[in-house]
């Protein structure tokens, strides 16, 4: 119990030390920045040891080096990202980067033709038969996409027709900036909404005796 | 020993390619940025293909596709924690020279090491980070319940004083562009919480209107999110996919090397 | 429906005369007419049994797999489960491999091996109806597949329509990259935040203030952050030619990398490298938040004369950007990635809007390569939006073919 | 009044920052208690959930860290809740590199402890955090015990019941991710357009502008949008089961629709903060005019 009261009177104490810096800049905040630096470094080691290095790389050749003995590629892989730190040899940390950068740049590919492209342009697709509300909507929708789309077009100086089809791409643009930054209040507060909770009722109010 | 097509053709690819490459590396430097990129076209395209390809050898549970995404698992663990030389060389410089705000690299340098070692100590005594067997947290978790969690969220918390302070600065009607983002900004905020509802409080004749218009603003608010706001993020998903794309198969045709520290040519 | 649009298909667009796509409408309707309805159905018994059972290999799979298809009977009790059953050779002994509910009509067999014979049967089985001797478990009559084996597949047929999009697209890229190499001109329309770019550069020398060039937090895999680092080589040639003191602050241990030798290459190539320091371009730490306040309290403590936030930015746009105005900074923000482009358009004076990211670095560098791309992405586009309006076209009469084929799965 | 023009023109951005201070202090302090009307978006994913059958597998994705928990923290309960009370089983797995894995340990003990039937790895297994998300998310499609050889504490897959029948991804009736940043949009563009599992993303209120595209491509079942969204929750979740409600009555603990006080009245503050700005930037606008001609 007595280490409970404690941690929540470190928490509460950095929590004041980061809001301080709203003030201004300050000792305080520069000892919880340069804290909260070192501690994320290390949280890192302890995730990456504990969750990802230990399971899946050292115990399955560990108990089974028949069935993963090729995972000693990836190990050494991993520590050839490291020859960056030796200036004489700096280049051979390529090799992983190389294939590091690619793969995740190739998975990402399959995700922006397959899963975003098609799907999208997909939806864009509306009939446009009836003349009612529904109609009305859908083709503020299609004259939003393309609008947007042409805005887009960067090889071709804007014509008449196109140039007032981009600015309507733009209006469109600043309707959803607006609406997101206004949406995005919300999340931002909630942040705050979630320190003063901790703040007030579980150090203040304990700390007054209210309960 | 497992020799399955799948394994001995990645290791061929990404184990004994890459050292020949060293090996001749050391002697031809031109050689040095030639051979990583050829071999990141493989890396690149084994994902791509195999979306398409379902043969086993390369798309089935132990063919070449789903080995390297086992194998990059692990690679992306090891590039995490790159930055972490990084910190050090940099903070251990300061202390060293006594720099200015040396003490500051003291205090990271010791989060780092506390931290870092109660992670080391639940990989090797098999706790791990969460909870130890009895249900009290592990050391790694107290750290990060006490210190790392408070600093995070407080950190990210100071974003609600930017948002007002930018909401107040920057949202003036200087041009029909801003007006339009203001107006979207205004609605949107009104809609999505019962704010007039809030403000007619203190006025009791009003609390229906209020509701009712409220309501009005809620739907209206879904109906901007969902059509103009929609169609935006439509077309900058369509428009930017294509970029990302684009760029996607230049990197992987090493036509695009930046990212080895190469600028065009070698 | 189907039939209209396959003829419609033909007359339209040559391009729909690709083999792949006619495989696939053939696979469709072939699949169509193996689920038709039967013409009779035998007498049930006391429990019917399914109907229209068909085993098959499931098409584009890695092998290892049977597909299993039927039509449950009608007027089965509630409670009643299929029960699917698998003999193999030489033993042709049956074996229950899965009893599912009602309702579902579907599957897959994934325990069988490729190349071996296998010979399914379907039953409908009920813990409440009594059998013929009355007591309670009453199984109905088998229902035999025909002989069928799991194969290893080359392709898979329904994603035809991504395989031909991404061959044309790449085809699209690299041909444009070619058309830019072989020397043809291509214009690039103005993009306002780049001009910006020399101006902030020519005013940070005047006042002798700092440039920061921010190439967002994420890593090399990110597209955007390449983007970043070509606009930083030409940032970095600017400041080289003007003799700026530039510092580019980084989060991601690549990234830092990648930016310190675009850094030395533009100094190299403006034949500055006096100029150029190692700390130019510096590793702050691996946090997003720890490097937002460094980096935040580093510009209120330098106050430079330009701040360049460009690259794929999160929660921390806000805070930089709203920071680096206070200290009175031009600022020029870009990002691809929409989440956060409302904040940097609220708070700096230009802002790269999504795409324009990716022309930018064509525009700065005047690289055929990236000329190049910018007009394939264009082509692209085009492509995207005459599809698009076909499309309307169509549905407007009723016709969703074009939206049909643009589902992925 | 140029004089409190001029002082509104160049506002130390500190009073401000005490306005909001103060103004997101006083409900907690004294709560208003003010009405939530739920969207579209969040009954859609709370019907599919509703709707699923007891044995069913949801997989929920712990992909925030602190920075966004007490947007996130809620949703996530409140979904797990729903799943344990309709006996759906549960996966929960961590992305988000950065304290992800706290979270989810600490939400998965939390709602558990308030279903003492529930068995670990019958009812519920926790993977744990994994690095490489783009990687892990391609093999599932192949098999979860290839990235995720064992739980969060490093017992093997092979060793649990409940994932005897839960091979790869496909048998997963539903990927919740409780996201910020990118790694919701992966599940998307990723897990769902190639293998199609359902997802349902439950965003930080910044992202969940981009999501409206993917909610009305399909590709998205349902959108939990930031606080708001998780409050929407809780209010359909203790509607329809009324046992629930207790957990959102209690005094101490944080719940999303307690914070909805606290956004109403800086949304109000806000809002009044634009209308101060503008009215001076127009008077502002107005002298110089005049001051001109």
């Amino acid at each position: 119990m007595e280490l409970g009261v404690v941690g929540t009177w470190i928490a509460a104490l950095l929590t004041l030390a980061c809001l301080s810096f709203l003030y201004k800049d300050n000792p305080f905040f520069r000892f919880a920045e340069s804290l909260f630096a070192g501690v994320s470094l290390g949280y890192y080691v302890g995730i990456t040891l504990n969750q990802t290095l230990m399971p899946n790389l050292w115990e399955p050749m560990r108990q089974n080096f028949g069935q993963n003995w090729d995972l000693l590629v990836p190990g050494l892989l991993g520590v050839i990202l490291y020859m960056r730190y030796l200036p004489k040899f700096g280049w051979v940390s390529r090799y992983a980067l190389a294939i590091y950068v690619t793969y995740y740049i190739g998975v990402d590919f399959t995700r922006r033709l397959h899963g975003e492209v098609l799907p999208q342009l997909g939806r864009a697709i509306l009939p446009l038969s009836h003349f009612d509300s529904r109609t009305l909507v859908s083709a503020i929708f299609m004259l939003g996409v393309g609008s947007v789309l042409i805005y887009f077009f960067f090889s071709r100086e804007q014509g008449p027709v196109t140039k007032r089809i981009a600015r309507a791409g733009i209006w469109f643009l600043m309707i959803s900036f607006g609406a997101a930054f206004g949406f995005t209040v919300m999340g931002r507060v909630a942040l705050l909404i979630g320190r003063l909770n901790f703040l007030i009722l579980q150090w203040i109010y304990p700390m007054l005796g209210i309960s | 020993m497992n020799l399955e097509f799948g394994r001995v053709a990645l290791v061929v690819l990404f184990g004994i390619l890459p050292i020949i490459g060293i090996a001749m590396g050391l002697r031809a430097p031109s050689l040095r940025s030639r051979i990583p990129i050829f071999i990141g076209i493989f890396a690149g395209f084994i994902p791509i293909v195999a979306l398409y390809v379902p043969k086993a050898f390369l798309s089935g549970e132990t063919g070449m596709s789903s080995r390297l995404d086992l194998w990059l698992i692990i690679l992306a663990a090891f590039a995490l924690l790159l930055g972490i030389v990084n910190v050090v060389q940099n903070s251990s410089r300061k202390i060293g020279r006594r720099e200015k705000g040396w003490p500051y690299a003291v205090v990271l340098l010791t989060g780092l090491a506390v931290t870092g070692s109660f992670g080391i100590y639940g990989a090797v005594t098999g706790h791990g980070i969460g909870f130890m067997p009895d249900g009290s947290s592990t050391p790694f978790k107290w750290v990060e319940d006490r210190f790392f969690q408070p600093l995070q969220s407080t950190i990210f918390s100071l974003l609600a004083f930017f948002m007002a302070s930018a909401s107040f600065r920057a949202f003036r009607a200087r041009n029909a562009e801003a007006s339009i983002l203001l107006v979207a900004a205004g609605l949107v905020m009104m809609g999505r919480v019962p704010l007039l509802e809030f403000l007619a409080a203190p006025i009791p004749p009003l609390h229906a209107a209020a509701a009712s218009a409220s309501q009005f603003l809620g739907k209206l608010t879904e109906w901007i999110m969902d059509t103009p706001n929609g169609a935006a993020q439509s077309g900058i998903i369509i428009g930017a996919a294509l970029g990302a794309a684009s760029m996607a198969i230049r990197v992987i045709l090493g036509i695009e090397r930046g990212y080895l520290g190469l600028g065009k040519g070698e | 429906m189907r039939t209209g649009a396959r003829s419609l298909a033909h007359i339209v667009n040559p391009l729909f005369r690709a083999p792949l796509l006619a495989s696939l409408l053939l696979t469709l309707s072939v699949s169509a007419f193996a689920i038709a309805p039967e013409t009779s159905s035998p007498a049930a018994p006391e429990l019917p049994p399914a109907q229209d059972f068909v085993a098959k290999d499931r098409p584009g799979d890695s092998g290892n797999s049977i597909l299993l298809t039927w039509k449950d009977p009608a007027g089965l009790p509630a409670e009643a489960k299929l029960q699917i059953r698998r003999a193999e050779p030489p033993a042709y002994e049956w074996s229950e491999i899965q009893t599912v509910k009602q309702g579902v009509g579907r599957y897959v067999d994934s325990s069988a091996r490729d190349r071996a014979v296998y010979r399914y049967e379907i039953r409908v089985v009920s813990d409440a109806t009594p059998d013929s001797a009355g007591i309670a478990g009453a199984v109905s009559a088998p229902l035999l597949s025909d002989p069928v084996t799991s194969k290893d597949n080359w392709f898979r047929a329904e994603r035809s329509n991504s395989l031909i999009a991404s061959i044309l697209f790449i085809g699209i890229i690299l041909g444009s990259i070619r058309y830019a190499q072989s020397g043809r001109k291509i214009f690039i329309r103005r993009i306002a935040g780049l001009n910006a770019v020399d101006e902030a550069i020519g005013r940070a020398t005047e006042i002798g203030k700092k440039v920061f060039y921010i190439p967002g937090i994420q890593s090399m895999d990110d597209i955007q952050t390449i983007a970043s680092i070509a606009i930083l080589g030409h940032v970095a040639r600017a400041t080289a030619r003007y003799g700026t003191d530039l510092d580019v602050p980084n989060k991601d241990p690549l990234t830092f990398v990648s930016a310190r030798e675009a850094v030395k290459a533009a100094y190299l190539s403006e034949g500055r490298p006096d100029l150029f320091r190692e700390d130019m371009v510096n590793y702050v730490t691996y946090d997003q938040f720890a490097y937002t306040a460094a980096v935040s309290a580093r510009m209120i403590r330098e106050k430079p004369a330009a701040i360049f936030l460009i690259g794929y930015f999160f929660a921390e746009s806000l805070i930089l950007a709203e920071t680096g105005q206070s200290t009175g900074a031009i600022q020029i923000a870009g990002q691809a990635d929409p989440t956060q482009l409302p904040f940097f358009v609220a708070t700096c004076d230009y802002t790269l809007i999504g795409e324009e990211l990716y022309a930018a670095s064509a525009y700065l560098s005047r690289e055929p390569v990236l000329m190049g791309s910018t007009r394939g992405q264009d082509i692209a586009k085009g492509i995207l939006l005459l599809l698009g309006i076909v499309g309307v076209v169509l549905a407007s009469f009723g016709n969703t073919w074009i939206a049909d084929h643009l589902k992925t799965q | 009044m140029p004089g409190f023009i001029d002082r509104m023109l160049t506002l130390d951005r500190r009073w401000i920052f005490l306005f909001v201070l103060v103004s997101v202090a006083t409900p907690i302090i004294y709560p208003i208690g003010l009405p939530v009307t739920t969207t579209g978006s969040t009954r859609a994913a709370f019907e599919y959930i509703e709707a699923l059958k007891p044995g069913d597998v949801v997989w929920i994705s712990f992909d925030y860290g602190p920075s966004s928990a007490p947007e996130n923290d809620p949703m996530a309960e409140a979904i797990m809740r729903q799943c344990f009370t309709k006996k759906v089983r549960v996966l929960v797995s961590v992305f988000y590199p950065l304290g992800g894995l706290g979270l989810a340990n600490s939400a998965v003990a939390k709602v558990t402890a308030e279903f003492p039937d529930l068995k670990y790895g019958e009812d519920y297994v926790n993977l744990g955090y994994k690095d490489g998300a783009a990687a892990v998310m391609h093999r599932l499609g192949d098999d979860i015990s290839g990235p995720f050889p064992t739980d969060v504490n490093g017992r093997p897959i092979g060793e649990i019941p409940m994932m005897r029948g839960i091979h790869d991804i496909r048998q997963v009736k539903l990927v919740f991710t409780a996201a910020t940043g990118i790694i919701g949009e992966w599940w998307i563009t990723q897990v769902h357009s190639q293998f199609g599992t359902p997802i349902i993303i439950g965003p930080t209120a910044v992202s969940a502008p981009k999501y409206y595209a993917y909610l009305n491509a399909g590709q998205l079942l349902g959108m939990l949008g930031g606080m708001k969204g998780a409050a929407e929750y809780e209010k359909l979740l203790a509607g329809a089961h009324p046992e629930l409600a207790k957990f959102y009555k209690t005094t101490r603990a944080f719940t999303a629709t307690k914070g909805m006080d606290g956004q109403t009245v800086i949304h109000t503050v806000i809002l009044a903060f634009i209308v101060l700005g503008n009215y001076a930037f127009f008077r502002a606008r107005a002298a110089k005019k005049r001051g001109a001609a």
